[in-house]
């Protein structure tokens, strides 16, 4: 009785992972080298950057940014930006009066092609369950305080559609290159966590 | 399912903890539990809602002591022996050194993909958007909604948090793939999804901040009209 | 407080595991640490509400994967160190087979409970019923009412599921101590406490039982007239 | 990094209630021997054999059971049964058409008087979360499957009143004493999740 409450013990994942690989490459179903190009795309190819491009180009091109706030996936896709996790894009634009701030509560949605794989915080329990209630609390975790009188709009990506948010351009960037302003532009400005 | 993801509105998970420049995986298990999980979609033959269901089930007591990765891992574990690709003492054996039998499950004789075949396939996507579905929207931009408070056992996108509250439509998106039916293997059964604006104080109360709303999309099936 | 704690229709915590003559304790462990409790009320000096609210703030991952007496060892430690009885330093050391330092804490000077004192002591109890308290009832029996939707993050025994919620008050109690106060160290605060129903098609939806009801005893503060 | 989503290592419980103990005695703040006889009497004293007497007294004496219905506190202590956690007792009648049970999903609140201290399946999350939303699914669980028209009603102990359920009386007992009878009676019975 005594050990009818204990957790059932868990194996090493190190273990389960390569139980998983290996029976799988055992049965025919899995190439090993395709395992080892999913994780080189991922980890070495798509990433923040992308989005970079996207938010310096609309802080640069009137044009692009009406563009890309109408139909966020056309326009992001004008940089060959598109496919798996953000087929279907809404871009959200942060103002004076109105901050943008995205979370999935119910797992950790989140736009890959333009910004890679989540944070390890955007997956975990603090930040999902408190960015909904308490979303003002989080955004000070992040060194952000907002007025009272700006609006806070959090976007819990429940369903398909993938949200980028386009932050403020800085003060003082007038004279930037495209380039140049891309430098500034962070991923979690481009989650709404932090200004940029 | 109210499950433990569905964590929304919850207290007491402690500070967020930054990470500005963290790397994207941070042990190679990680690294390998993300390439293979990704493969598994077409090798174990899943859809993406099946995959959340399944990640969904890992036991709460474990979901909230391990981490991302270890959910993925159980999710897999649990839909390879669910598709009948492999069995839950094949998977051990192979665990304690031993060898997994050859073949097994649906997918046995599908064509492996190649590693060429990576970067144009996830370019590539798959929308859920079903443009093409013949289902005429119920509700209009502006139309006040309440959602219902269902509480199925099953997969929902439609969080505790949310069920019968009151919201606005901002926007239609469409009619998309409904996971309450996806992740049961009942169909894609497109829905009409609405991007439905909340106050903070209808979610969270009378103090919550005046200014603030959050901003979820819902498939038609958890609309009423208000 | 939106914890873990607050379970109620939550899915995917396994069947019940019933257990007809199971031994009080199975642990040699449990029993001491129901014992020590229980006299830590008087020995620590705090209330019902605060050893609650103790207990509650045990991490959620720890809470689940951990039995009913580890949260209380949890709620014990975390008190000890909030009423200045003992440093978390000195725990420590006397966990690894050091000796505290004498004395501490507010309650040092009192008086020490007997072990013929014990029966007495627990056949008198303490009610929390205050009927002596000048609370006129805002609500009369056969009433509807509407709960609130606060979220505090402090202690209360509203849960989740039984917020914004219509019901019908059943009962009238009189005037308790009021959790939400007395947790807090803000005083007594007596607020008069109803029997609510609540039918199971309001609390879960049209798929639950048409027969069936949920009854909750809630403090005045927790309602509104429907 | 790799380690900082790991849970902290609790210690072993033995090792922390023992320098708990150890600690508050080393103060002068308990003691021991209080301790033991608080354990003592909860152990063997203090049971579901008081709640079964009382159930019986009701099932014999129906001038009893109607005070007991009435003023549930002040007929249980018609036994000496009273105090801690049983302060403020009513007393809860199934019946052909309706059927009371007890949980408290918020901890695990139980009328001690009567019952003693609850089994470790009252205080974890499977009763705790189910009892509420799918109570005929737990009282499958315990072998008792209610007709559609019997109401199942669920008392969430969530303040300072203690519930008791009186069970229906099994047929074929008429001929039985008060004593035969107060054996008959279960604590399951008495929280509600069997019939007796």
């Amino acid at each position: 009785m005594a050990t009818h409450r204990s957790p059932r013990q868990l194996t090493e994942p190190e273990i389960r992972i390569k139980a998983l690989e290996e029976l799988l490459v055992g049965k025919g179903l899995i190439d090993s080298k395709a395992v080892d190009a999913m994780i080189d795309l991922y980890e070495n190819k798509v990433g923040p950057r992308n989005g970079a491009k996207v938010v310096a180009r609309a802080w640069s091109d009137p044009d692009y940014k009406a563009w890309l706030l109408k139909d966020g996936s056309a326009a992001i896709a004008e940089f060959g930006f598109g496919g798996a996790e953000g087929e279907n894009m809404i871009v959200l634009e942060n103002t004076e009066k109105v901050h943008n701030m995205v979370v999935c509560t119910l797992c950790s949605c989140y736009p890959w092609p333009v910004l890679g794989l989540p944070p390890v915080w955007y997956k975990d329990a603090p930040y999902r369950s408190r960015a909904v209630i308490d979303p003002r609390g989080v955004l000070k975790d992040f060194g952000l305080e907002l007025d009272d009188d700006v609006e806070v709009r959090v976007w819990d990506s429940s369903a398909e559609v993938r949200y980028l948010v386009l932050p403020r351009r800085p003060e003082g960037t007038g004279g930037m290159s495209e380039e140049e302003l891309a430098e500034l532009v962070t991923r979690d400005g481009m989650i709404g966590v932090v200004a940029v | 399912m109210n499950g433990i993801h569905d964590m929304g509105g919850m207290h007491n998970f402690g500070p967020v903890e930054p990470e500005e420049n963290g790397p994207v995986f941070h042990e190679d298990w990680e690294r390998q539990t993300f390439g293979l999980w990704i493969l598994c979609y077409g090798a174990m033959g899943f859809s993406e809602d099946e995959s959340r269901n399944a990640i969904e089930h890992t036991p709460p007591a474990e979901y909230l002591w391990t981490s991302y990765y270890e959910h993925v891992l159980s999710g897999l574990e649990r839909l390879g022996v669910e598709k009948g690709v492999f069995t839950e003492d094949e998977l051990l054996a192979v665990q304690r050194g031993g060898k997994g039998a050859p073949g097994g499950g649906p997918k046995a004789g599908r064509r492996v993909i190649g590693p060429e075949e990576i970067e144009p396939m996830m370019r590539e996507g798959g929308t859920k958007h079903r443009p093409e579905a013949d289902v005429a929207p119920r509700f209009k931009v502006g139309q006040e909604v309440l959602t219902r408070n269902d509480n199925p056992e099953t997969h929902t996108r439609l969080p505790r948090y949310a069920r019968g509250k009151r919201g606005v439509i901002e926007s239609d998106h469409g009619p998309y793939v409904f996971p309450d039916s996806n992740a049961m293997l009942q169909g894609e059964n497109p829905q009409r999804l609405y991007g439905v604006r909340f106050s903070a104080v209808e979610l969270w109360g009378p103090d919550a901040s005046k200014a603030d709303g959050v901003y979820l999309d819902l498939f038609e099936p958890y609309l009423e009209p208000a």
